[in-house]
């Protein structure tokens, strides 16, 4: 079991993130904890379902929100759940350049969405006075949708450790599982931000 | 976009399986745009009344992740039994979680 | 509620009534000794269900005893290998099964019983009171019949009486043990509940969800008293005159000093709707002082003199001038002397 | 380093050893050390709470201070005392059942104890900066956001820390489950104790996330000006009741089926007989912990939720009694036909079936919703929980503190203190809490501080306390078998009880890589199995090679530490500004060793074949 060499088609298995007892506990560890992540984002939601009628007569969802960003910051993010699966593939097929490729272009497109964001919260702020502590729907609104920026923030500082620490390193046993559970993270973001867009967006304006 | 690179580093046989496979996560990637435009279009033109539009909505957000969980994540792959478990086990907990929430908080 | 269990619930009452006599329990406190139809509904279901443990507990402990006596390890025998069983289905089936009827026998009456306390049908013609939570005092509001009061509830027998019940502050939970069973008094959401008493007496009330360091003084007392006495009741609160002047002197100088000290500004007197403060309209007709203590006029003192020995955390103290002995004496005086009516606790026939 | 079974050492190699180790039987040693410091602080509350009650209107403390003694001493000894002390068994013992070498991530899991470990100091901290949490261990929004001192702050972000070690120790304890048995270890051939845990930690990991969202909401409204319990700003208190028993009722099932788990490998150890009904056991802990997440509103039977709610959940809750039904019927099966033992392991066991059938029945009971609107928070409650939790799980964990003792210590506890702390405990235990019963019914809420004089309750509660001093008597008796045992006990064999289970296979106390070789497992109870066919010991699956093992590190500790500053950054950035320098710095501290974690590659290192074959067996 020795990790510090890179992969060659020899030893190239063809799941590199499972092929050893480490890779498969990491794998297997991040599913469960993202099991554990769908009851924390459920409560999440739930309280806001609970209260998103709460206004104390400040603005309501109705009246803030605007569905054109939010398509663009919807876009932007399944867009960077495709480029992660680009890189896997490129990992499973043992190109590592291209696997870093697609990785940066990821984070570059969350990036994207964690600017998107924050430009909207800044704009619920300074033109309607929205904010966490102006109603029970205030403070739903933002921890809901900041514990899903939060997610994003720290996937994308995870990805730049990632790829700093392995730049010149190629892949090999040891990182393969790591890149691995970090697509999987990824896509659990985009996961509840379908839900997010549905729920929070559309049906606020639906009412 | 797929060109073939170093195609000697990989078994042929795998890299042909992988490259079908994205074959399909690529169908995945556009059915999920579409629903992500239905979505965005039907609450925009307002046609519907929200009675119809709130349950189409929520359907095209459960079948989105569905393609995310199965295809984008691998679930539907083998060595995937006991994580399917936990996921949906996390899920149930997550029902229950926004049914006493959204419900009974209010009964 | 349900015929066959008429008797098993008198020879309950019977052993507990013996329970109650040998002073284990008081009186018009106690939820073993009902007399309320909320009490009631409870106790019989508090009855079968423990009939039915008992009946489980002691399989248990049967089956257990036997095991015990017969398979300890005999001397001689240290190497008695016993056979491997890995289990028997029939067994497991019958253990399975007759837990599931049992439950049933337990579950029917309880959904009907929870349905049936929820009714609200008759809250629309019956007497509708308002009920407040505060810490750590409890204010009333008799819907309709323009009159507050604070500590006494004072309730016809017989009668169905519905509660509304918010509180102002934290979540506070109204409970009677002898009459009703209790239900939470939360800040957002109205709660509604009925309590009809069976007997004219004066019953103990507390709260039941912790509501800072003085939850454990929030008592007040629930007064029975004859439909007839009842509605004389409503009439002499309904005449009484804020503004009138007690009789005596000393309690004069205890009113001005009342309205000097700005008790005007959290109390009433009369059927003003403040409610920052208990409402003192019958004050001298109540079963006690500040909910706890006997209702003397040395309580009244002690209480205005420094209400935080007595309830630590309450909202009264420090939000009023300084008063010497004198002054607060007066002022009981003249609370002790609020007595609008002939119907009190005393005369609810203890 | 931790090269092999070293010999005398100094004390501050100890130290150092046990504050890096990432081996999962220390790990284990930490939390029973820690859990049991915490049992013994919440157990003080106990004997103060029951020392105040000892007669009417008693002024022994006062009633701020009471109400900080009831939150400790449940937070206490549910989150510091219970929970870790069974984490600690877990750690101790289930990797050996699976015959693994370790757990899947040794460094989260030693990351999981310091977590807990500075959560638990930070919350006690309270005690000295201002003022204890007290607004009950439950936490009921508005009150805890509107009590005027620190404590309740202290309450989120010390649960907040320990909560978040134990769900990192949940999931260690899965994947270990999951990725690292033996050969021929099937899901169906694990211990009992091995499927508890393995149950108990999926229950961690679905409900310790609601804990941990309401946590939040609750520090944005205390910290930050939030509105989500504020009802002048549209906030609405039910939610944090929701939120707190959708974690709170699988929490309390967290609590037991370990118990329950490690009562089925004694009882079955104890009376020679293989554990009747072994699948319908694995699957009624199944369906408990189902049902469990289906329950939760019976602690709200009074807040109104309506009488469609009520009657639900009433009966989802009644459900429950049905697969408990089975496990102690089965236990009973167990014993029956064997050839029983009765020594201070065994005593704890067997006085666990009938205190937690009452306890269990008096929960069907309390599920009665019209039977509940009397019992409800009421001393009723109080007598029930205890019978369950004192009765169920307390005993759990001494029967199995003296099961596997000579297994994770080496030593074994002195049978006659092990009978005389049990005798005393077990006749304090029912003196305290049976009469509590009546006292609930006759009209003594809980949380009182006093109950007034006239009342009837003066009896009840004297007895309750007579019996809280027995309690203490038994515990004093207990740590003092612990002290002498640790000084001059007689050393165990390996095989101390006749076992049946690997851990039986291992060395008393095993080598710090488990087993030499990975045994091969031919079938439920696989030591009996071996013994039975005359082998006496465990076929190797594997040639005797190279172990791998990880490396020792500080890192935990210095992240913990990290956050448990950030920890009073956040708490007292309300009063000033400058604290959020503390915040800072803390978080700092924390993601920094995070950041040096993931950068810094830690690949282990090896035993090799020959130091192996040099060890005596
Ligand atoms: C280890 C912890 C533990 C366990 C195992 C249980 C087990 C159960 N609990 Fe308990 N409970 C608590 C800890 C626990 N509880 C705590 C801490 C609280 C209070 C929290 C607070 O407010 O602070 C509480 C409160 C509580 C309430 C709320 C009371 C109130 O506040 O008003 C209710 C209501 O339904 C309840 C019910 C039950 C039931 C039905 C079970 C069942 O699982 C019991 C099942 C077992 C049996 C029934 C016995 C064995 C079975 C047989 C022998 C078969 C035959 C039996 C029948 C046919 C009945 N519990
Ligand atoms: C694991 C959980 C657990 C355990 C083990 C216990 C154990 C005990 N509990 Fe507790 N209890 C709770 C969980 C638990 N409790 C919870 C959750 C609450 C609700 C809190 C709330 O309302 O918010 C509660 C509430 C509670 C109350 C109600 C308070 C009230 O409502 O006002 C009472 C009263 O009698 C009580 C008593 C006891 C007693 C006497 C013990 C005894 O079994 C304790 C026995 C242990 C000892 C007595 C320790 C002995 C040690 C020494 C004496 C030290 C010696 C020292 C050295 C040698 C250095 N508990
Ligand atoms: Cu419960």
């Amino acid at each position: 079991m020795s990790h510090d060499h890179s992969l060659n088609p020899e030893t190239m298995p063809n799941e590199p993130e499972k092929a050893t007892l480490e890779g498969k506990n990491k794998f297997t560890g991040l599913w469960f904890f993202l099991g554990g992540e769908t009851v924390l984002f459920a409560t999440l939601f739930g309280t806001y379902l609970a209260l998103r009628n709460s206004t104390a007569g400040g603005p309501s969802s109705e009246e803030i929100f605007g569905l054109e960003l939010v398509f663009i910051m919807t876009i932007l993010l399944l867009t960077s759940s495709l480029t992660s699966v680009y890189a896997m593939y490129h990992m499973k097929n043992n190109n590592y350049k291209k696997m870093q490729l697609w990785l940066i272009i990821t984070g570059l497109l969350g990036l994207g969405f964690l600017s998107c964001e924050i430009y909207e919260f800044v704009h619920y702020i300074t033109h309607y006075e929205f904010t966490f502590r102006s109603s029970a729907f205030g403070s739903a609104f933002y921890t809901l949708v900041g514990f899903h920026g939060g997610h994003v923030l720290f996937g994308l500082s995870w990805l730049a450790a990632l790829l700093i620490r392995n730049g010149k390193r190629g892949l090999n046993l040891y990182n393969a599982p790591k890149f691995y559970v970090f697509s999987l993270y990824w896509h659990f973001i985009d996961v509840v931000w379908v839900f997010i867009f549905t729920v929070v967006y559309l049906m606020g304006k639906v009412g | 976009m797929m060109e073939n690179t170093n195609s000697d580093n990989v078994n042929p046989y795998q890299k042909q399986k992988n490259k079908e496979e994205m074959k399909k996560q690529l169908i995945t990637f556009a059915a999920m745009i579409v629903f992500t435009l239905i979505a965005f279009s039907i609450v925009a033109t307002e046609l519907m009344p929200s009675m119809f539009v709130v349950p189409i909505l929520l359907i095209l957000a459960v079948i989105q992740v569905g393609f995310q969980f199965y295809y984008f994540m691998h679930l539907k792959d083998k060595g995937h039994d006991m994580v399917a478990v936990m996921i949906f086990g996390g899920v149930f907990a997550a029902m229950l979680t926004l049914a006493g929430l959204v419900a009974i908080t209010w009964w | 509620m349900i015929g066959w269990m008429g008797k098993f619930r008198a020879l309950f009452l019977l052993s507990l009534v013996a329970l109650v006599l040998s002073g284990c329990g008081k009186e018009n406190l106690t939820a073993l000794v009902p007399k309320g139809y909320g009490a009631e509904s409870s106790m019989d279901l508090i009855i079968l269900t423990t009939v039915v443990m008992l009946f489980v507990f002691l399989i248990v402990m049967l089956v257990y005893v036997i095991v015990l006596v017969r398979f300890r390890k005999k001397k001689g025998q240290e190497d008695f290998i016993p056979k491997q069983v890995e289990g028997n289905k029939t067994l497991e089936t019958i253990w399975t099964i007759i837990p599931i009827l049992l439950l049933l026998v337990i579950a029917v009456p309880t959904v009907a019983a929870t349905f049936d306390l929820a009714d609200q049908n008759g809250s629309s013609e019956g007497i509708n009171i308002q009920v407040t939570g505060n810490q750590y005092w409890w204010h009333f509001n008799y819907m309709g019949e323009e009159i507050q009061t604070s500590q006494d509830l004072y309730i016809p027998e017989g009668e169905r009486v519905y509660l509304n019940m918010l509180s102002s502050d934290v979540i506070h939970s109204f409970w009677v043990p002898s009459i009703s069973g209790k239900m939470d008094v939360n800040p957002e959401n109205e709660n509604r509940m009925y309590i009809e008493a069976y007997e004219e007496g004066v019953y103990w009330g507390k709260c039941a969800e912790l509501c800072g360091p003085s939850h454990s003084l929030m008592d007040f007392k629930v007064v029975v008293v004859s439909p007839e006495e009842y509605d004389q009741w409503i009439e002499d609160m309904q005449n009484v005159d804020p503004e009138e002047e007690p009789l005596d002197a000393v309690a004069q100088e205890g009113k001005a000093l009342f309205e000097e000290n700005s008790c005007m500004g959290c109390h009433a007197i009369g059927s003003s709707p403040a409610q920052v403060g208990p409402n003192l309209t019958n004050f001298g007709d109540r079963s006690t002082v500040a909910g706890i203590l006997e209702p003397t006029k040395d309580n009244l003192t002690t209480w205005i003199m420094d209400p935080e020995s007595i309830k630590p955390g309450n909202k009264m103290t420090g939000n009023y001038p300084d008063l010497t002995e004198e002054e607060a004496d007066k002022i009981a005086e003249y609370l002790m002397q609020l007595q609008p009516s002939e119907v009190t606790p005393d005369s609810a026939g203890n | 380093m931790s090269k092999a079974a070293t010999q005398k050492r100094g004390f501050g190699a100890v130290l150092w050893d046990y504050l890096t180790t990432v081996d999962h039987k220390k790990i284990g040693h930490l939390y029973l050390f820690g859990g049991g410091f915490f049992f013994i602080l919440g157990g003080l509350e106990a004997m103060i709470i029951r020392i105040q009650l000892i007669k009417p209107n008693n002024d022994f403390v006062s009633a701020g201070l009471y109400n900080e003694m009831i939150t400790m001493h449940g937070t206490t000894m549910i989150f510091l005392a219970a929970m870790p002390i069974l984490l600690g068994l877990m750690n101790a013992v289930m990797p050996l059942q699976i015959g693994a070498r370790d757990v899947a991530f040794p460094f989260l899991n030693s990351l999981g104890f310091w977590l807990f470990l500075f959560g638990g100091i930070l919350l006690n901290c309270s005690w000295f900066l201002g003022g204890a949490p007290d607004a009950g261990w439950t936490a009921y929004a508005p009150l805890s956001t509107t009590t005027p001192t620190h404590g309740v702050d202290f309450y989120i972000m010390g649960l907040q820390l320990s909560g978040a070690g134990t769900l990192i120790g949940g999931i260690n304890f899965l994947v270990t489950i999951v990725n690292m048995r033996a050969p021929g270890m099937t899901y169906m051939r694990m211990p009992l104790f091995t499927w508890t845990t393995f149950i108990a930690s999926s229950l961690i990991l679905f409900a310790f996330p609601a804990l941990t969202v309401g946590l939040f909401l609750l520090m944005f409204d205390r910290m930050f000006g939030a509105a989500f319990f504020d009802v002048a700003l549209g906030g609405n208190s039910i939610i944090w009741e929701h939120i707190f028993w959708i974690f709170g009722h699988p929490e309390v099932y967290i609590l037991i089926l370990p118990a329950f788990g490690l009562f089925s490998d004694i009882f079955s150890t104890f009376s020679k007989k293989r554990l009747f009904g072994y699948t319908a056991m694995v699957f009624a802990t199944v369906l408990i912990a189902f049902l469990g997440f289906m329950v939760w509103a019976h602690h709200m039977f009074t807040v109104g939720l309506g009488p469609v709610a009520n009657s639900i959940f009433a009966i989802a809750t009644m459900a429950i009694a049905v697969p408990t039904g089975i496990k102690i019927f089965n236990w009973l099966g167990t014993m029956w036909g064997g050839s029983i033992t009765i020594n201070s392991a065994m005593l704890w066991a067997l006085a666990f079936i009938p205190s937690f059938t009452v306890g269990g029945m008096t929960g069907v009971m309390v599920a009665s919703a019209v039977a509940d609107y009397q019992y409800h928070d009421t001393y009723f409650v109080v007598a029930h929980f205890h019978y369950v939790i004192v009765g169920g799980t307390l005993f759990g964990i001494l029967a199995g503190l003296h099961y596997w003792w000579p297994k994770m210590f080496g030593k074994i506890l002195h049978e006659g203190m092990g009978k005389l702390a049990f005798w005393t405990f077990f006749i304090g235990f029912h003196l305290t809490f049976f009469i509590q019963h009546f006292l609930g019914l006759m009209g003594m809420p809980r949380r009182y501080w006093v109950y007034l004089e006239d009342q009837g309750l003066d009896f009840g509660n004297l007895v309750s306390t007579i019996g809280a001093f027995f309690m203490a008597f038994g515990v004093i008796v207990f740590l003092i078998n612990v002290i002498y045992t640790t000084v001059k006990g007689e050393k165990a064999a390996d095989d101390p009880w006749d076992g049946r289970t690997l851990e039986w296979a291992t060395s008393s106390p095993p080598a710090f890589y488990n087993f030499k070789q990975t045994p091969l497992v031919r079938g439920l109870d696989p030591l009996w199995i071996e013994k039975t066919d005359g082998n006496g010991k465990m076929t190797p699956a594997e040639p005797l090679g190279d172990i791998h093992m990880p490396n020792n590190s500080f890192v935990p500790f210095v992240m913990s530490l990290g956050f448990f500053i950030a920890g009073f950054g956040f708490i007292y950035q309300t009063d000033h500004k400058a604290w959020l320098i503390v915040l800072f710095a803390g978080m700092a501290i924390g993601l920094g060793s995070m950041l040096y974690r993931s950068l810094k590659d830690d690949h282990g290192y090896h035993i090799t074949k020959e130091e192996l074959e040099r060890e005596a067996d």
